[in-house]
């Protein structure tokens, strides 16, 4: 048996890496080779490595065999998972970040009415659509979030302002509705002259 | 003689000559003194004994063999007087027998007694035979008891092969993530604000996008870049109405104590601040 | 990127066997290979293994790779335990099990002519070489047992055919076999018809 096959199979079995003591110790006391013997028939194992998908690397806790990355466009297939679908939770909780940042979790639960999780705000994060911009200074420091520029390209938006403006939601509702009514009574007034230029202005088309 | 090793060789022939007292078994018509060979064990070890049996079929079957009898030729005497024999020596030594030695040696006593009694003419021998049960279940037992060394010759994971793994931290991989419509986003939003009608008290702040982008627009910079004079917050080149946004923005921000509005010295430049390190806003996971 | 490497540093990825369905969803749709293509990949990587201390095996799961047997005497030493003796109360629970199947507990002790006890039940569950595929209509609605795909992945099979034929046990002292086998087929037992020299049939009930 070639030394080197066997640190070979030490390697493949164990899937982890090995300290040269370790590959020492798979060896009764007589049979056991020397270190410059087991860094030999490593380094022939590594040239026999060139031509193959995985390499042998040294790293911190000792040798290792690892998968090319040249691999991964494959390799990866393996691991993806199928996507799922976003909870109603998630989308609402990432819509009220849109139209209300720079929003802190507390803002986000009073708005729904229920509590955020914090997978939710973390999926959200993850997934590059909102970040952290900041913190409110009231007892907590709560974070602040707001939406990413990934998140305008993934929506084919070039500024927040193309988000439809919230009165399209709100007429269908009625307008004798309080709750609406008293929504849009508490903006105040500087804000609504400020965005007399844009096309999307949610105030001055309520009348 | 005072040699111990006699001395001890003499207690342990005590000890057999007690079991010699009358033969262990008569196997086909000869006495059996003597526990097998390849089976004894001094009778204070016979815990051992009891436990190199998985059950009553596998006691049965060794003494069946043992004594190059046939399962389908089973002398039902023979074996029955063999097989108490050892139950009643298990018992004697106060070994904890399992109900099923016992219920055995039940079962070998009956088909005993059964075969004394004499056959009537008509029925068929075969199918009378009150062995018949017994040797089935032995024969049974066997063909899983031999399948059973079969398997565990077979190269097996673990023992004798073993499966490969390599480390795979090089790969690439990318997460795939579920595909959001804008449509349904604006479902959630009249959710919300269906829910919000519902009640009043919650109340949507609602100044406009552009304002709020703004505060985002500035607070990043703020991070980015640290404290800026008032004046690097504004881009004239966006015209009036931009200028205005912007200083909604801070202004809001300012209200909302997110950032910090400084002077140094009285007329002196103003300058605004983020009220939290960029470095806290990171960390926040 | 050659096919066989892909294969390859797929199983090596994977520490699990894969199937032709799983390879060929390594790739994306227009870049498919073939299962012939496939196969044909497979048989070269086997080819090149020859002289290598790893071999390819096709299980009841997919093809894996595995270390040779040859190596378990210095591999067995990377693990602490020494794994796989199992008491013959398991092994035996485990053939009939496996033989029988679907067989519930009362059967296996039937059988065994002892009590089976639950901790070697449970030891089997939890290895997950057998499951409990359902219940018997009987008083009690005891469960029933059958193996899995893992447990003939662990034995390196690919079908419960592949298990070694019960042995039928020739008395040489008997010389009326003949009525022996007489009084098998009045017992009337239906499971002793179910019982044939080759666990074939088990097969195809199980599948």
């Amino acid at each position: 048996m070639e030394l080197k096959h066997i640190l070979e199979a030490a390697l493949m079995a164990s899937g982890r890496p090995l300290t040269l003591d370790e590959f020492g110790r798979l060896f009764d006391e007589a049979e056991r080779p020397n270190e410059a013997e087991l860094l030999m028939a490593l380094e022939h194992m590594a040239e026999e490595y060139q031509w193959r998908p995985m390499e042998l690397k040294k790293v911190a806790s000792g040798y290792r065999l690892q998968v090319r990355e040249a691999y991964s466009p494959w390799i990866s297939k393996l691991f993806e998972e199928r996507p799922g679908r976003y909870s109603r939770a998630f989308l609402e909780t990432l819509v009220i970040i849109a139209y209300r940042q720079p929003a802190t979790r507390g803002e986000i639960e009073e708005i729904r009415g229920v509590a955020v999780s914090s997978s939710i705000i973390k999926t959200i994060l993850e997934r590059e659509w909102i970040e952290v911009i900041g913190h409110k200074e009231v007892p907590g420091r709560p974070a602040l979030f707001g939406t990413t520029a990934h998140f305008l390209d993934y929506f084919g938006l070039t500024s927040l302002a193309e988000l439809p403006p919230l009165k399209e939601f709100i007429d269908p509702l009625g307008g004798e509705s309080a709750g609406v009514d008293a929504l849009l009574t508490t903006m105040n007034q500087p804000q609504t002259a400020a965005m007399a230029d844009s096309p999307h202005d949610l105030n001055n088309s309520h009348e | 003689m005072d040699d111990p090793a006699v001395e001890g060789r003499l207690a342990s022939e005590g000890v057999h000559s007690v079991l010699r007292g009358s033969p262990l078994a008569m196997v086909m018509g000869s006495p059996v003194h003597d526990f097998p060979d390849d089976l004894y064990i001094p009778p204070d070890a016979l815990e051992v004994f009891l436990e190199t049996f998985e059950g009553p079929l596998d006691l049965l079957l060794y003494l069946i063999r043992r004594q190059g009898f046939s399962i389908v030729d089973i002398p039902v005497a023979d074996i029955t007087r063999q097989y108490i024999t050892y139950i009643e020596m298990m018992g004697e030594l106060k070994l904890e027998l399992a109900a099923e030695y016992l219920l055995m040696a039940a079962i070998l006593t009956e088909i005993k007694s059964r075969l004394l009694l004499p056959q009537p003419e008509e029925a068929s021998a075969e199918e009378h035979d009150p062995r018949a049960e017994l040797i089935r279940r032995l024969q049974e037992y066997e063909r899983f008891k031999a399948a059973a060394v079969e398997i565990d010759m077979l190269t097996r994971l673990e023992r004798d092969v073993h499966e490969i793994s390599c480390d795979t931290s090089q790969i690439k991989t990318h997460k795939v993530y579920p595909d959001v419509d804008m449509v349904e986003l604006l479902a959630a939003l009249k959710e919300i604000l269906k829910r919000a009608d519902r009640m009043t008290h919650h109340h949507i702040q609602r100044e406009p996008l552009s304002v709020r982008e703004r505060m985002t627009g500035i607070l990043n910079k703020l991070h980015r870049l640290g404290r800026l004079p008032f004046s690097a917050l504004f881009d004239v080149s966006e015209g009036r109405a931009g200028v205005v946004v912007a200083f909604l923005a801070i202004l809001e921000m300012s209200k909302e104590r997110i950032i910090d509005i400084l002077q140094d010295e009285p007329l002196g430049p103003l300058e605004i601040c983020a009220l939290m390190s960029h470095e806290e806003a990171s960390s926040w996971s």
